[in-house]
C-alpha cells in the first residue's frame, strides 16, 4: 500500500458507524437475541395470530371484543393493577431506606442482610399456605388478638384482597431489597461526604445525591417487581377471593385456557395482559431514559 | 481499613424503619414457622398447637413424587439454567448499559417482551418447538424453556449494575491488551458479583418455582419439584393440608439450600460487598 | 423417550412385539387408587410391561402438553389417568386414541361395570376407559359437637346458615370436587326446570345459591380449605363427598367425629377416572396398555380400589367386596367408613355429572353472580 | 459556618490498618491564615484534610474550634469546605448544579443562588461549559469545577488538597491569584495542600511540611526555604544535593567539609562535631560554573527553558545537580563553587 | 505490539456534539521520539491520546502506522499503553495485581511476571504498598500505579497523560528520570501530555502546543521556548507580560516599540508594518531591575524561594511581572531593562 494516505470512503462510514455506536462490541448481543428469537420470537408471534383465529368464529377482533365488551373481564385489569402497583411501590420504597441502613460496615450486617433477603425462598405455596395458617380465623395472629382481647371476632385477613398484597410483600420485598442494596453498593460514598463537606444534611444527601443516582436501578427494581406482582397467580387463588376481588387478569387467561379450553380467547386476554404491563414499563423507561445513568463512582 | 465496626446508627427515622422491619419479619416467622409447625403435625384444629408430632407426611410426600430424583433434577435445572442465561444475557445487558445504537429501542422490547408475557402466550408453541428438535422431555428441554424469561430477566437486572462502572476501567483493561473476553472475566465480573449474585439468585428463584414451562417440556424422568408442589397443592383429589405443608417446606428447604450454596460459591461477604467502602467510624 | 410415531397408526397387536416400557401421567390423583394395580400387572406380565415411570400433573396443563407432543410429532406419554374434565378438554382437541371402537372386546371387564360407571363409561366415549367410580355427593359434614340437630333439607341449611353467618361454607366449585358436586346437585334437590342446563335450567339452583350467599363470609379456593375450616371450628356446615368424608378423617386433618347428613331428595352425582392414550403413541404400546387395562378391570385388582376411602368405594365393576381388599384399606375403612352409606348408595338415583361445556358455564356464572358478587358486599 | 478565632489539632491520628496515617498531629491554624501542607507523597496530607473536614473520624487526638470540640461533629456542621484530590464531583449533576449545590443547601434565594454560581463559573472560566456533566469535562475542567463548588460558599475554613494539579502553567497562575484573593477579600482562613513548592513559597504564610504522619517542621515559607529543620526536609525542599561527607573544620556555626577534595564552607544545622559524619545539603541553583572550585565531568545535561540542568561527577564519583543559564555540553570539564552560606550541614 | 517506524495521525478529528474537541490534528511521530503535547486546559490533548490509543472513534481522520491504518483497530490490537489523567486503576486488584495486569494478559510466565511486576514496584517506590487495593492509597500513590501498569510492558508507544500531576517535586524529578531513561533504554516511543513547561522542555525531543484542538507548534524545545510562533503560544509558554503597544521603529526583523515611554527593542515574529498596533510577549525572567530603564511603581511582591516574583506598574498604568533575585519592596521606585533580543513582536 502507499505511505500516501488515500481518504477512501469505506473507514469513513466505519467511523460514521461507529460514532452512532456501531461496531463489534455489539456481536455481543447475539447470543441473547439469537436465542430469543429462536425460542420465543416465533412461539410468541404464533400466540398473537392465534389470538385472531378466535374458537367461536367471528371477526378478526372478535376474542378482544368478547373481553372488553364484558364488564367482569374488563374489570380484572383494573383489579390487578390495584394489587400490582401499591405492592410493587411499597416493595421498592420500603427497601430502600432499609438497604440505605445497611451499607456501610457494622456488627451484624451479614446476619442482617441475610435475614432480609431469605424469605425469598419461601416459594408461593409456603406463603400461601402460610397465611392461611397463620392469619386465618384461627391462626396463631387471630389467636394473640383474641387472647389479648384486641379484637372480639376474628379478624378476616385471607381470602381477599390483603391476603393477595400480603403474599406479593412477602414474595415481593426480599426481591426489590436485594436488588436494590446492590445497586446502592455500587454508588461511592465519596460523593455523599462531599455533599456533606458542602452543608447537605443526611436527608439532603440522600435526595439530592444517592436517590438520583440510585433512580436507574430503582426503576429497573420497580419493573421487575410490578411485573412479577402483575401476573400474580397462584396466590390471588389460594389466598385471594378469586371469584370477586382479587379476581386479577391472569385468573382470567387461565379460566379461558385450562377451563375452558378455549386457547385462543386465552391468548387474547394475555396479550391485553402483557400491553397493560407494557404501557406501564414503557412509563417507566422512558422516565429511566431520562435520568443520569453512568459511572457512579463506586466502581472506579 | 481499620477493625474498628460501627453499630447501626440510631435516628428516630432509623428506630421507625427498624420497628417496621422486626415488626414484618415477628409476623413474616409466625406465617413461616405456622407451616413448619403444621408439616409436622398429626392434627391440628382449634388449639395453639398440633396434637401430635409426626415426620409421616414427608415420607409419604418423599415416595410418593421420589423426591430425591425430582430435587437431584430441579438442582441441575437451576445450575445450568443460572449459568447460562448469565452467560447468554451478561453480554447483551452490556451492550444494552454502554452502547446507544440505532434499533436499539426495538432490541431492548424484544428481550422485555419475554417477561411481560405470560407463559400463556408462548408456552405451548414453544413446547412444540422443542418437541420438535427433541429437547423437550429431557433436561435440555427444561432448561431451554426456563431460559425463555431468564435470560432477559438477566439482562434487565444486570443493565444498571453495568451502567455504575466507571467506562475508563474498562478502557484501562483494554490498553493493556484484554481482549473483550479478558475485559469480562477479569475487569468487568468481579466488579460486578454482587450484581451477579443478585441475578443469579433471583433467576434460580424463578426458576425453580416456573411451573409451567417447566411442566410442558418436562418428560418422566425431567420433573421438577415445582410440578410435583403444584401437584400436591391443586390436583383433583384428597390430600392431607399437612402434606402440602410439607412439600412445601420441602420446596423452601431445597431453595434456602441453594441460596446459602450460592452466598458460599460466591464470597458471602460480596452480596454487599463494595469496591470502595466508607469508612470505618 | 422421543420416538417418531410413525408406527402408531396401524393395527394394534395381541401382545407387544417385545415388552414396552410405558410412560404414565396422572392428573386426578388416581395412582393413589390404581399403581398397586398396575405395579402387580408389570411384576406378572414383565414380557408386556417391562418397565413403567409415573409422573404427576395437575389436569388444566395436561390437554397443552399433549398438544404441544402431537404438534412436534413425539408423544411420549402413553397412558394418562384423568378425571371427566381432563378427559372432556382432550376429546375437544382430538388428543385421544378412539381405543373402544376396535378393541372393545379385548376389555371384557368393561361389561360387569356397576350401572352408574357404566353411565359414567358413556361420558367417557370411545377413547376413555373407566377405572374407578364413586357416587361422590352432595353431602353436608357438620361437627356433631356443634350443630346438634344438622340441616336435613335445602331450607333447613339456608335457615341454618342465616341463624348462624358465615358458619355454612363451600368451596369455590372450579376448585373443588365437593363444591361442584354440590352445585349440580342443588338442581335435583330444588327440582329444577332442567339439571342439565345451569345456564336457563337452574333458576331455582342460583336464586337459593344467592339467598345461601348473603351467609357466606368467603369461599375458600380448595376443599381442604373448607375442611379445615370445619377442623377448626371456624365452620359448622361444609359441603362434602363419601371420599372427602372418610379420607381426611383417615388422614387426621378432620376430626373423628364429624359426621355427615345428606339433603333430603338428592340425587348422587357420580364421579369417575378414565384411562385414555393419547394419539401418537405406538401400537405396541397400545396391545400393552389393552392388557394393563383388562388386568385393571378384574375384581381382584379393582378391590384396591376401596384405598382408604378416598374414592369410597372406588370400584367401577360389581361383585367387589370390601373384604376382597388390602387388609390396610379394610381398617381404615372398619374405623371410618360409615355404615350408612351402602344404605344411601342403594336408596338414591345417580346422576352423570354435567358435561364439560355446561359445568364449565356453570363455573363461569357461579363466579360472576354468586362468588365474584361478594366484591360489592365487602 | 460561624468564624472562629483559632482551630486546634491537638495529638490526632488516624490508623488504617496497623499503619499509621497520621501520628499525632499538632498544629493550630490561626483565623485568616493560609496555610500550606507540603510532604512527600503518601505522608499524610489528604488525610489530615479529611479528620478536619469530619470525613474521617479519628483514631486518637481531638479537633478544637476555640472552645468547642469538634472532632465529633459531622461534616455537614463544620461549615468547612473541601476541594478533593479527586474532585469527588456529583456525576448526575451539570457543571452549574454542582457549584449551586452549597448554596442551595443554605437555601439561599434562588436569585442569590443564580448569581454567585455565575460568578464562580466565570472565575474558573468555564461558562461554555456551563451546562456539562462531570463526564464531559477534561481532567483540568473538573478540577476548576472542585474549585468553584467549594469556594462558593466562602466557608469559614477552606481545604484544599491540590486544587491546581491538572491545570497548565498559565492557569495555575491566575488561579492561584483567584484564590488568594478570595481568601484575602473574604477574610477566609485556608488550608492548602500541595505539591508544588513554588506554590507554597507564594501562597502561604506558613507552611506544614509533614513526613510519614508527622510534622517536621513549621514556619514561614522563608524559614522553611532557607532553613529546613532536617536533612529530610532539605531533600524535600529542592536540597537536590545531599552529600554524605565528614566535617573536617568546626568553628560554632561554621563548618567545613570536604568535597571532590576541595574544602567548602557550609553552616550547621544541628548538633555536629569534628570528625562526624554528616549530610551536607545544597540546592543545585546555588551552585555555579565558575572557573576555579571543586573539578567535574558534565555528564547530562537537560534544557529546562531559561536554564539548564547539569549533572557533574566529581573525581571521587559524588553527582552533583546544578543549574546554569550557561550553555555547557555533556563531557565539558568544570569547577564548580558553592554560593556561600548556602551549603547547609545536618548531623546524618 | 511490533515496533513501527512512524506513526501519522492525519486530519484527526473528534467531534462531542457540536462542538470540536479535535479539529483537523496533523502529526507525525517517529519511532523513539519523546513529543510531549502541551496546551491549555480543555484544548484536546487527553481526546488526542485516546483517540491514538483507540478509544475514542474519530469523528474524521486516519492514523496511519507505517503503511497501516490504524484507527479502526480496537485499543487492545494497537498495544500501546497508556496512563490515564484520572488513573482509571483497577479497584479490585491490588496494586501488585494491577500492575502484572497487562503481563499477565501476554501470558507471560509467572516468573517473569513477578520479576517484572516487582521492578515496577520498585521503581515507583511502592513495594510497601504492594498489596494495598487501589482506594487504600493515596493520590499520588495511585498515580504512581498507574505509571508503572503502563510501562512494565514496554509498549511501543507509551502514552502519558499528566502522569506526574500529583507528585511532590523531588518524586516528580525521580520519576521524570525514570520515564526519560525507560524511554531510552528501551527505546520506546512516547507522547506525553503535560502542563509542567519544566517537564516538558526537559523530557521531550519535540514539543507540540495545542490550542483549540488544533496544532499551533510543533518543534524542538529550544524553538517553542524562545520563539514562539503565535503570542498564544508565548502566552502559553510563560511570556506573562503580553503588551498591547504600537511599533514606533522598523528595521527588518528588528522593530522598537514605546513601553512606559521608554523606547524599547524587540524582534518581529510576523508581518507586522510601521505604526501597527502589536502585542509584545516579554517572560518576567528577561526583564531586569537595574539603575536606568522603563520607570515603575513596585506594587506586589511575592516570595518564591530562591526569587521573588514582582509586579511593577508603569507610569502609563501598564502592569509588568518581574522575576528577581534581588530584594524589593512594594512601593519601591524601580527601573528595568528588558534582556535584549528577549522581546517578542506579535501582530496582535
Ligand atoms: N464526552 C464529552 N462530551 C462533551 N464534551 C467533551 C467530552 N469529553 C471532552 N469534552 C470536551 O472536549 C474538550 C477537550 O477535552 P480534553 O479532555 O481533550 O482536554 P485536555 O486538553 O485533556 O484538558 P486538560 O488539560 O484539562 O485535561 C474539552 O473542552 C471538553 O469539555
Ligand atoms: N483506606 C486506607 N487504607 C489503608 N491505607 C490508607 C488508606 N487511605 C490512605 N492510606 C495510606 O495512608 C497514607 C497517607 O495517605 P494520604 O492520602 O493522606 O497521603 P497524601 O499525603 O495525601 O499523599 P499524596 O500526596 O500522594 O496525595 C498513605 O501511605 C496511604 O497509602
Ligand atoms: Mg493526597
Ligand atoms: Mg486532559
Amino acid at each position: 500500500m502507499s505511505a500516501i494516505p488515500q481518504q477512501t470512503s469505506q473507514p469513513t462510514w466505519q467511523h460514521r458507524l461507529a460514532e452512532r455506536g456501531v461496531d463489534r462490541r455489539l456481536w455481543l448481543l447475539l447470543p441473547a437475541t439469537v436465542f430469543v428469537l429462536l425460542l420465543f420470537v416465533y412461539p410468541f408471534l404464533y400466540g398473537l395470530s392465534l389470538s385472531f383465529q378466535p374458537a367461536n368464529g367471528g371477526g378478526v377482533l372478535a376474542n378482544y371484543d368478547k373481553f372488553f365488551g364484558d364488564a367482569y373481564q374488563r374489570d380484572t385489569v383494573a383489579t390487578t393493577l390495584k394489587i400490582a402497583l401499591p405492592a410493587a411501590l411499597l416493595n421498592v420504597l420500603a427497601a430502600v431506606p432499609i438497604a440505605f441502613r445497611l451499607r456501610g460496615r457494622f456488627r451484624g450486617k451479614r446476619l442482617l442482610t441475610t435475614i432480609l433477603v431469605v424469605p425469598i425462598t419461601l416459594g408461593t405455596v409456603l406463603t400461601a399456605q402460610g397465611l392461611l395458617n397463620y392469619l386465618g380465623p384461627t391462626g396463631w395472629l387471630n389467636r394473640i388478638l383474641l387472647s389479648l382481647h384486641i379484637v372480639d371476632d376474628p379478624i378476616r385477613l385471607t381470602n381477599n384482597y390483603w391476603g393477595v398484597f400480603f403474599s406479593l410483600v412477602i414474595t415481593g420485598f426480599p426481591f426489590a431489597f436485594l436488588l436494590v442494596l446492590s445497586y446502592l453498593s455500587g454508588i461511592d460514598p465519596t460523593l455523599e461526604r462531599a455533599a456533606a463537606t458542602l452543608g447537605a444534611s443526611r436527608a439532603q444527601r440522600f435526595r439530592r445525591i444517592t436517590l438520583p443516582l440510585l433512580a436507574p436501578g430503582l426503576a429497573t427494581t420497580f419493573l421487575l417487581t410490578f411485573v412479577l406482582a402483575f401476573s400474580v397467580f397462584p396466590s390471588a387463588v389460594l389466598v385471594g377471593n378469586p371469584a370477586g376481588s382479587t379476581r386479577v387478569i391472569s385468573l382470567a387467561a387461565y379460566q379461558a385456557a385450562y377451563e375452558q379450553y378455549d386457547y385462543s380467547y386465552a391468548s387474547a386476554i394475555a396479550m391485553v395482559m402483557g400491553a397493560v404491563e407494557l404501557v406501564v414499563v414503557a412509563i417507566v423507561l422512558v422516565w429511566r431514559s431520562r435520568l443520569y445513568t453512568g459511572s457512579t463512582g463506586g466502581k472506579g | 481499613m481499620s477493625q474498628k465496626v460501627r453499630t447501626i446508627r440510631a435516628t428516630p427515622l432509623g428506630w421507625v424503619i427498624w420497628a417496621v422491619v422486626v415488626f414484618f419479619f415477628v409476623n413474616l416467622a409466625g406465617v413461616v414457622l405456622s407451616v413448619l409447625v403444621s408439616s409436622f403435625g398429626t392434627k391440628w384444629f382449634d388449639t395453639w398447637f398440633p396434637s401430635g408430632f409426626t415426620t409421616q407426611w414427608y415420607g409419604d410426600a418423599w415416595r410418593e413424587f421420589t423426591l430425591f430424583h425430582v430435587i437431584v433434577v430441579t438442582l441441575l435445572v437451576s445450575a445450568l439454567v443460572v449459568v447460562l442465561s448469565v452467560l447468554v444475557g451478561a453480554p447483551a445487558a452490556y451492550v444494552l448499559a454502554r452502547k446507544n445504537f440505532p434499533g436499539k429501542r426495538l432490541v431492548y422490547l424484544t428481550f422485555l417482551l419475554p417477561i411481560l408475557m405470560p407463559p400463556i402466550t408462548y408456552g405451548i408453541p414453544l413446547a412444540t418447538v422443542l418437541y420438535k428438535f427433541g429437547f423437550a422431555g429431557h433436561l435440555s428441554g427444561v432448561v431451554l424453556a426456563n431460559l425463555v424469561p431468564s435470560v432477559p430477566f438477566v439482562i434487565l437486572t444486570m443493565t444498571p449494575f453495568i451502567e455504575q462502572v466507571d467506562p475508563r476501567i474498562e478502557d484501562a483493561a483494554r490498553m493493556l491488551g484484554a481482549g473483550t473476553r479478558s475485559v469480562f472475566l477479569k475487569i468487568l465480573a468481579p466488579l460486578l458479583v454482587p450484581g451477579l449474585l443478585a441475578s443469579a439468585i433471583l433467576v434460580l428463584v424463578r426458576t425453580v418455582g416456573m411451573f409451567e414451562l417447566t411442566f410442558l417440556t418436562a418428560g418422566p424422568d425431567s420433573q421438577t419439584l415445582v410440578v410435583a408442589l403444584y401437584y400436591s397443592m391443586s390436583a383433583a383429589g384428597i390430600r392431607a393440608q399437612q402434606s402440602v405443608d410439607a412439600m412445601a417446606v420441602i420446596y423452601t428447604a431445597m431453595m434456602l439450600v441453594l441460596l446459602v450454596v450460592a452466598l458460599r460459591f460466591v464470597n458471602p461477604t460480596q452480596l454487599v460487598a463494595r469496591v470502595k467502602e466508607e469508612p470505618s467510624e | 423417550p422421543n420416538k417418531p410415531a410413525a408406527e402408531s397408526g396401524g393395527e394394534v397387536p395381541e401382545k407387544p412385539a417385545k415388552a414396552v416400557t410405558l410412560n404414565i401421567l396422572d392428573v386426578a390423583g388416581n395412582l393413589q387408587l390404581t399403581q398397586g394395580m398396575i405395579d402387580d400387572f408389570v411384576q406378572q406380565h414383565s414380557d408386556v410391561i417391562s418397565k413403567v415411570t409415573y409422573s404427576k400433573g395437575p389436569a388444566p396443563e395436561l390437554a397443552g402438553k399433549i398438544k404441544a407432543q402431537q404438534n412436534a410429532n413425539r408423544v411420549d406419554i402413553d397412558l394418562v389417568l384423568t378425571g371427566t374434565d381432563g378427559l372432556a378438554a382432550g376429546r375437544e382437541q382430538g388428543l385421544w386414541t378412539d381405543l373402544l371402537t376396535k378393541y372393545s372386546d379385548r376389555l371384557p371387564g368393561m361389561k360387569d361395570y356397576l350401572p352408574p360407571a357404566a353411565k359414567m363409561q358413556e361420558l367417557g366415549g370411545k377413547e376413555g376407559v373407566t377405572v374407578t367410580y364413586y357416587p361422590s355427593g352432595p353431602l353436608l359434614e357438620y361437627m356433631p359437637s356443634k350443630v346438634p340437630s344438622p340441616p336435613k333439607t335445602a331450607d333447613d341449611l339456608l335457615a341454618y346458615a342465616k341463624a348462624n353467618k358465615g358458619k355454612v361454607t363451600y368451596a369455590r366449585p372450579a376448585n373443588s370436587g365437593p363444591g361442584r358436586t354440590f352445585l349440580m346437585g342443588l338442581p335435583y334437590i330444588l327440582g329444577d326446570k332442567d339439571p342439565k342446563d345451569p345456564v336457563n335450567g337452574w333458576d331455582k339452583t342460583w336464586a337459593y345459591l344467592k339467598e345461601l350467599n348473603q351467609y357466606v363470609d368467603f369461599y375458600p379456593s380448595g376443599t381442604a380449605d373448607t375442611m379445615k375450616a370445619l377442623a377448626n371450628g371456624s365452620a359448622n356446615v361444609i359441603a362434602s363427598t363419601t371420599g372427602w368424608d372418610i379420607n381426611p378423617r383417615v388422614l387426621g386433618t378432620v376430626p373423628k367425629e364429624a359426621a355427615i347428613t345428606p339433603i333430603q331428595g338428592f340425587h348422587w352425582v357420580t364421579d369417575a377416572h378414565y384411562a385414555v392414550v393419547p394419539k401418537g403413541v405406538s401400537t405396541d404400546k397400545q396391545a400393552a396398555i389393552l392388557q394393563l387395562l383388562q388386568f385393571m378391570l378384574t375384581p381382584e385388582q379393582q378391590a384396591k380400589a376401596y384405598d382408604k376411602g378416598y374414592f369410597y368405594p372406588g370400584p367401577a365393576i360389581k361383585g367387589v367386596e370390601l373384604s376382597q381388599a388390602p387388609q390396610e384399606s379394610k381398617d381404615a375403612i372398619t374405623e371410618f367408613g360409615r355404615p350408612e352409606y351402602d344404605k344411601l348408595i342403594a336408596d338414591n338415583p345417580t346422576e352423570v355429572p354435567l358435561d364439560a361445556k355446561a359445568l364449565v358455564a356453570a363455573f363461569d356464572k357461579w363466579d360472576r353472580e354468586v362468588g365474584g358478587s361478594k366484591v360489592k358486599k365487602s | 459556618m460561624s468564624g472562629f478565632d483559632q482551630l486546634r489539632l491537638d495529638g490526632v491520628s488516624r490508623r488504617f490498618g496497623t499503619a499509621d496515617a497520621l501520628a499525632g498531629l499538632d498544629l493550630t491554624i490561626e483565623r485568616g491564615e493560609f496555610i500550606a501542607l507540603l510532604g512527600p507523597s503518601g505522608c499524610g496530607k489528604s488525610t489530615a484534610l479529611n479528620c478536619l473536614a469530619g470525613l474521617l473520624p479519628l483514631t486518637a487526638g481531638a479537633i478544637w474550634q476555640d472552645d468547642q470540640r469538634i472532632d465529633t461533629l459531622p461534616p455537614e456542621k463544620r461549615g468547612f469546605g473541601m476541594v478533593f484530590q479527586n474532585y469527588a464531583l456529583f456525576p448526575h449533576l451539570t457543571v452549574r448544579d454542582n457549584i449551586a449545590f452549597g448554596l442551595r443547601m443554605r437555601h439561599l434565594p434562588k436569585d442569590d443562588v443564580r448569581r454567585r454560581t455565575t460568578e464562580a463559573i466565570e472565575m474558573v472560566q468555564l461558562t461554555e461549559h456551563a451546562s456539562k456533566l462531570p463526564g464531559q469535562l477534561s481532567g483540568g475542567q473538573q478540577q476548576r469545577v472542585a474549585i468553584a463548588r467549594a469556594t462558593v460558599l466562602e466557608p469559614s475554613l477552606v481545604l484544599m488538597d491540590e486544587p491546581l494539579s491538572n491545570l497548565d502553567a498559565k492557569l495555575r497562575l491566575e488561579m492561584r491569584t483567584e484564590i488568594r484573593r478570595l481568601h484575602q477579600s473574604l477574610g477566609l482562613t485556608t488550608v492548602y495542600v500541595t505539591h508544588d513548592q513554588e506554590e507554597a513559597l507564594s501562597m502561604a504564610d506558613r507552611l506544614v511540611v509533614m513526613r510519614q504522619g508527622k510534622v517536621q517542621q513549621l514556619g514561614t515559607p522563608e524559614e522553611v526555604h532557607t532553613k529546613p529543620s532536617t536533612w529530610h526536609v532539605a531533600d524535600f525542599m529542592g536540597y537536590r544535593n545531599l552529600l554524605p561527607l565528614k566535617i573536617s573544620q568546626l568553628n560554632g556555626d561554621q563548618v567545613t567539609v570536604d568535597l571532590g577534595g576541595t574544602p567548602v564552607r557550609g553552616s550547621a544545622q544541628g548538633a555536629v562535631g569534628l570528625g562526624d559524619d554528616v549530610i551536607a545539603a545544597v540546592r543545585p541553583e546555588d551552585i555555579k560554573l565558575s572557573d576555579e572550585g571543586v573539578k567535574g565531568l558534565v555528564e547530562v545535561v537537560e534544557y529546562q527553558g531559561r536554564e539548564r540542568a547539569v549533572e557533574v561527577v566529581l573525581d571521587d564519583e559524588v553527582r552533583l545537580h546544578v543549574r546554569t543559564e550557561q550553555r555547557v555540553d555533556a563531557g565539558e570539564q568544570v569547577a564548580l563553587t558553592v554560593t556561600p552560606g548556602r551549603l547547609l550541614v545536618y548531623p546524618s
